[in-house]
């Protein structure tokens, strides 16, 4: 059934808000500033109740079924979690209420800190970016601020191409240029590669690891070694830590300062596009440039710092998403060190069973033992003229939300699949089933491939004009 | 673990199919000697039942609305929200959902935030908003980069020293690495921005107040508009506190080309500062310009109406270094609770709402003023309001803090000038007891 | 898509639970009394959350849609109540702990009786009955009490034939024969059909008001009376309560005992078939009888009585659906005096809306002033082969629930409408506009309709083989 | 109002249709001189927000678990119940449903039903179950009932006096009028019921034990058996505690023709004794005797499976006086969460649950005894036993009220007998400390 536009409902009079008892005189605002009140559409309690039900049921969420999208870890949102968050303690408070009247809060900032310090292998670590995409650029500002210290500020940063697209616009914010580099052959960046580019004009580099491809970046310390010995610095972007927590710690690998995204690794639902958290952890010698405020244990509790003299300064007009921080707190309070090895285990057991299912129905380019997903093609289907898109666009109609499509860019076609650890053998048997019907239909019904989906409540929609002559509001 | 479903037989099987011997044998290509050898050191894990006492005792460890009376709004404000709104907004398929890109199988997120988009518009008297950002701070920080981009030679913006203070510090660190500047224009005597400072500046891409601004107090956005126009400059405007547009001119109707925002009035708890809602709008003509997602209306191949996401070639994902900005996911969730925050309220809700939190705090302010306090700024305000307090009054807040009542902010560290200063925030949670209750303990002493 | 059975999906040594810590010492159960382990479904967390979600979907409810039922008033579900029955405080409270230690809950169930009383204009209420039904014997109970107590017990009670089912149920449980009689040519009883029966040996009468027909049963003071001077009681079925508060109270009308549905009249929800609750209110000569325990306010506050001398006893474990009660209470407080009266007033301008819109298009038998439900028939429809069933199964595609159907019995192929208050104009519009193209439809596509629904989950399900060979577990 | 949708200009449109000339008019055929004149005497409605207030407020009046100790079972336990139970239940496509008469929408609450009663018979070794009743007491009562109407000449039933006092005053509740009599079978000295008593009862329909009875022993149920059958009567058991089939030897596996039990303990919050959850299973042969609601599984037209309420014709909306019983809706939604609870513990985590519970009362017995109290009988338990208490215990027991602990229910005025016998109840949400906390308490006196 099609729900109406909201406004398409209103009513002149109604109201589904109970407004509240005023219980002190009338105060005039002067007219000069006073103006019309707003438009907003006016609907009973029930009318927006069953909108957004029903706008629910168009959705499709993590509880709806398998979403194994490439590098975006949609792992089960436990519900425990939901219910931490929503203690009364938290969600009403202040940020800027005093540090005595917080300690609840604080302590939880300050222990998460450690704890993400811990599984990274570094010294320290920032709470406040608000998404992946901020953390790289704390990431970024980090390392400019640490070039600067230094008395020479450099102009470009190494990526490789099978970076995601924030890295590059994440290092332009900091006005670092990016020289691309290509991956070897076995889908793995070589020093050899790095060497190359790497100079004392460049900041250093930013590195996926596990990367876009599901491999572990082998020559990652030689690498990290490379940039080092120029003065450089190595960014390591967290995206892929599903793969390896418990099993090696980036700092091990000489990875300088790494952003996590809490709603892939630690279970914070994605929201249909965020609320996120992007925290970032930093070896020792750039710990002193993190944003302010920075939370301290002192013999008498917790506190915030609000200066520290090299600092790059503050990204978020608090403490970071505290709603969400909470979530990754409660997660790994309730999975332990062992709990998180075993989730990495599982991610990579789960993405190589997949990747040994599927080998003979799609083509694999790099055919190694990979991480926590794995990278197919369509060129086996380019015959019947069936595309990457067609076949994720069909997989839904099996009640799949599609994989992560066309990209690492590097792979023409790319089909990456991340299935994460919390799907179970079976849901991920009737994945691979699936996945294998719509390939036999591929070559049988290639028809039904380029008009799916055929479930959902809308068929393809067209993107393109929605582009070319954008509609943005009712 | 309840969250891990692998059974013993299920691993076997899977590691058959695979042809690894063992788990381990999983993490082959890994070089032995950077394998962890033995546990992170982290705390034992916790049953449910011992989270559930473990974060229970850590919340009651906080001063919170409502159990305690926070007169401190400055950019995070206390409201009522309607119960319909967490039931909502808490329905998996909205809060386990992915970014729609896949927009077949996501239509109720899309339209929704199409309507957000539309009903953010509205109420600012803007033409076009993004699908939100991260918070207010943000949004103004890339309203500001806009201006820049579009000013090609300048490299300098002028913002007012009354914009929220954690705002300017968020300009600041975004600005360094790119070399911008920002000039920060000067408070007049009434508590709003001095306007006729700008007129000494050159080459200045954007003008930039916030309004109501950080001293509660409402700026002259007709005069900001003619200074912009002067400089040729692009006007923006920021806000803290959304629900003071159901009583205000908006700042589309000064002809402000680009408004960001705070929505975390609008149905969002203040959980400890965040997550907030960025709002981002602005006229017509920046619809290219805008960094972040935008929902857009189309057609499916069978003429049925539908949302997608669009204009995405602006974005990282597609420009790489070339995109307008990094920002990848925002706030998402937050925006339609927002939406459903806005449907609830409505034209006649938020009316009404608007001009109880000006009753209230008019009302505190007169209490106030009466238990000794004297007027800082004679100036309109909303809800919130900078008052110099009587002798002694530290003291009396540190007291009161010990029976849940935390009255006030202090303006010094913030504005030296203003010592003495602080800032007290009233809205429709508050009761002519509770105000009362705060003035009398103050005039006691 | 088909949700597997919960043991389809099980695998051996899963578990969703998170098992407690044991921080004493296991003490052995002597063996003889040891089972084996129940052979419940082992499944992970995200298992079970996924197979509820996904049954969830499958299901319609007020949420989804308007659910217009005859004498079922499905009206809103108010989200705040659901807060108030969550409270802490209130669900962690054991009913059996002393009275000093409940007073919210004690305060709270004195109130809501006070309030029902006064909405009846009666003397006292029992909030124990867990259901309407149960309230009916609750009711059947104080008369059966009433009438032993006058030292002469009765065998007979007249039941109308416009009855809901279980009024004879609930008499039969107290050994009294039924007496039918028949409403008079306009749906309504006449005084004349219960003289003709009533008789000293008759406990009394039970009466619908408004009736199933949605009729206001006109006579009722009058017919009262005649029951009242052979020494009967009269006992009034309150499920039809919505369309009379603050109108008229049927303590008023010479009523002695009715029932209320709380979660038909006082918004609590239905829950897919309970818990409900059914309290009673009597007239002052009545409350004696009243089930154990009851509540009494003191100057020391409210205690339990836990024996009182003419008492039928006790009929629920403890204290009646205590979350249902308060959802209730938070309803009535909620609304006040006013809003109820205007509940009434909206939930009768619906209804007669509906009649008056669609008396074209379905056969009326009752041409009169309705209350808050109307009652056509398939007459219209049945020389095309369509029935009552068919229309309300192709309702469904239209994304309505069905009316009631086939209720009352007086009227042949009924269809029972209440829209209630909460539904605005506009959803009745469409709901009009529903019926209206399903009666089309009869006319010129009844295959349509006798294959109807054919948009849910499953198509017309086989009821007569399920009865006959029944299959009740896995 | 937020629930009435109506605006002015709906009501006018209306009210034309309707040929009404204003509101009032539509009760026209009610006579004058009953309408109402002016308002109900009621509270005035309170707003969102001082509701939130009000309920706040009484709710901290109570004593309630997880704030409180409350050492007590008797009907009602306090187990911790997984997050994601209020959850699903909460959902609004189960919460607000109607009774599933209409299958074809309803598929979600009758798939969860029948896999209630799946659940539900494996746990007890049982073959059929209801869809629920109201609670144990009404349903153990029902399954009297079917006893008296499947033995039509015979008036009696033989019911232990350690079945809960509650159940027991239900039971006569709903003999009285029928004329039945239940005859009550006495104590042994071991805490069980005295089952040679029953030899010497004559035309009895039924006997009927509850077990864990209601001191918490467990009851001889073989023997149960051997008694009832010589008599040619009805085994039939009840429970309070469900969790005690995670490790006790379940009542279908003696032989048990009917089993009452209550619910509460599979996921259900105490919530002040309601709503519970009523149980009724049987063996299969009584499957057209069950009172209440059954679903069936079945095909549609097209032959795909699907469920059905079914057997209906036992039920009071088609039998009308000749039905088997009154009841109409149920306790669904509890049964539905009851089968989202056993889904989540599973076998596994029944059995060691349950076994916690046991290891639980163990210590606390061990504890108690250590501190001062006395066996009252030798007899195994599950998670609750009786003791008696020493000297000046009901002093005591009031001073630990005020430290919000709850120690024990006096038995004396159940069992006059029992003359300061207490009954205690641990579970797993009861810590080490606070077992030794309590016993600590008793020891200083």
């Amino acid at each position: 059934f099609k729900e109406a536009l909201l406004w398409e409902k209103s009513r002149e009079g109604r109201c589904a808000f109970s407004i509240p008892t005023n219980d002190v005189p009338t105060a005039q605002l002067d007219p000069e500033f006073v103006g019309d009140a707003p438009e907003l559409p006016q609907l009973g309690e029930f009318d927006v109740v069953r909108h957004y039900t029903r706008l629910s049921q168009w959705n499709f969420g993590l509880d709806s079924g398998m979403y194994p999208l490439g590098s975006c870890t949609m792992k089960y949102n436990p519900k425990t979690n939901e219910v931490q968050a929503a203690r009364p303690g938290f969600t009403g408070a202040h940020p800027m209420i005093d540090d005595e009247l917080s300690q609840g809060a604080l302590a939880l900032l300050y222990n998460l800190e450690q704890y993400l310090a811990e599984i990274t292998g570094m010294a320290a670590t920032t709470l406040q970016p608000a998404a992946g995409a901020h953390g790289e650029l704390a990431g970024m500002l980090v390392i400019h601020a640490y070039h600067e210290k230094q008395g020479h500020q450099r102009s470009k940063i190494i990526i490789p191409d099978t970076a995601h697209g924030t890295n590059p616009a994440s290092a332009t914010l900091c006005g670092y240029e990016s020289v691309n580099i290509q991956s070897g052959p076995d889908g793995i960046l070589t020093p050899e590669a790095v060497a190359a580019v790497m100079d004392e004009e460049t900041a250093g580099i930013m590195i996926t690891n596990p990367n876009t491809l599901g491999l572990f970046e082998e020559n990652l310390r030689e690498i990290a070694d490379i940039v080092h010995d120029k003065g450089g610095l190595v960014y390591g972007d967290g995206a892929n830590m599903n793969a390896v927590m418990g099993i090696v710690k980036p700092g091990d690998l000489g990875i300088d300062v790494i952003h996590f995204n809490l709603h892939k690794t630690f279970s914070t639902p994605h929201g249909g596009g965020g609320p996120g958290a992007g925290p970032i952890s930093v070896v020792k010698k750039l710990e002193p440039f993190l944003p302010v405020p920075r939370v301290e244990k002192t013999d008498d509790g917790y506190r915030l710092v609000h200066t520290t003299p090299d600092s790059f300064g503050r990204m978020l007009t608090f403490h970071g998403h505290f709603g969400v921080l909470i979530r990754a707190y409660a997660y790994i309070r309730s999975m332990g060190a062992a709990g998180l090895t075993d989730v990495s285990k599982f991610a990579v057991l789960n993405a190589n069973y997949i990747k040994a299912s599927l080998k003979d129905d799609l083509d694999l380019p790099y055919d190694r033992p990979c991480m926590h997903e794995c990278v197919f093609t369509d060129k086996k289907q380019v015959n019947t003229g069936i595309t990457t898109l067609d076949m994720a666009k069909r997989i839904m109609d099996y009640g799949f939300h599609p994989p992560t499509i066309y990209f690492p860019l590097v792979v023409h076609g790319a089909i990456m699949i991340e299935p994460t650890e919390t799907e179970s053998k079976e849901t991920i048997d009737q994945f691979i089933d699936a996945f294998k019907a719509v390939v036999k239909e591929a070559k049988e019904t290639p028809e039904l491939l380029k008009k799916a989906p055929h479930r959902p409540k809308v068929s393809r929609l067209d993107e393109v004009t929605a582009a070319r002559k954008p509609v943005l509001r009712g | 673990m309840r969250y891990l479903p692998h059974t013993p037989q299920d691993i076997a099987e899977m590691l058959e199919r695979t042809g690894h011997a063992s788990m381990d044998d999983l993490f082959e290509t890994i070089p032995e000697k950077f394998r962890i050898n033995g546990e992170m050191d982290l705390p034992q894990p916790l049953t449910e039942w011992e989270l559930n006492a473990h974060m229970e005792a850590l919340s009651q460890e906080m001063c919170a609305f409502p159990k305690n009376k926070i007169f401190l709004g400055a950019g995070s404000y206390p409201h009522y929200i309607p119960s319909l709104i967490p039931y909502l907004a808490g329905r998996s398929e909205f809060a386990t959902a992915y970014t729609p890109y896949q927009p077949e199988i996501s239509q109720g997120t899309l339209q929704g935030i199409y309507e957000f988009q539309t009903m953010i518009t509205e109420l600012l008297g803007t033409e076009v908003s993004t699908a939100s950002h991260y918070d207010c701070g943000t949004a103004l920080t890339e309203a500001l980069l806009i201006a820049l981009r579009k000013k090609k030679k300048l490299n300098k913006v002028a913002v007012s020293s009354l914009v929220h203070p954690h705002h300017r510090q968020i300009i600041n660190t975004y600005f360094a690495p790119a070399g911008f500047e920002m000039v920060e224009i000067p408070m007049a005597a009434d508590g709003t921005t001095d306007l006729d400072a700008v007129a000494a500046m050159d080459d200045i891409a954007a003008v930039a107040v916030q309004s109501p601004n950080f001293l509660g107090c409402i700026e002259n956005l007709g005069r900001v508009k003619e200074i912009a126009d002067s400089k040729k400059a692009l006007f923006i405007t920021s806000f803290t506190e959304g629900l003071a547009w159901g009583l205000l001119k908006n700042p589309g109707s000064f002809g402000a080309d680009i408004v960001a925002g705070e929505g975390q009035s609008f149905g969002i708890s203040q959980s400890f500062g965040g997550p907030g809602l960025g709002i981002l709008t602005a006229r017509k003509k920046f619809v290219r310009d805008l960094p972040g997602r935008l929902v857009g209306r189309t057609k499916d191949t069978k003429g049925e109406e539908g949302f997608v996401l669009t204009l995405s070639t602006r974005e990282q994902h597609i420009r790489r270094e070339k995109a307008s900005s990094n920002i990848c996911s925002n706030n998402g969730l937050n925006a339609l609770t927002a939406a459903m925050y806005l449907a609830t309220v409505g034209k006649k809700g938020m009316r009404e709402l608007a001009q109880i939190n000006h009753d209230k705090a008019v009302f505190l302010r007169d209490q106030l003023l009466d238990a000794g306090f004297e007027p800082a700024f004679d100036r309109p305000f909303f809800n919130e309001f900078a008052l110099k307090a009587p002798k002694g009054y530290g003291v009396k807040r540190q007291e009161l803090k010990k029976k849940g009542i935390l009255a006030g902010l202090s303006l010094e560290c913030y504005y030296p000038d203003l010592k003495n200063h602080y800032l007290f925030c009233a809205t429709e949670v508050f009761s002519r007891q509770d105000m009362e209750n705060l003035a009398k303990e103050v005039k006691n002493g």
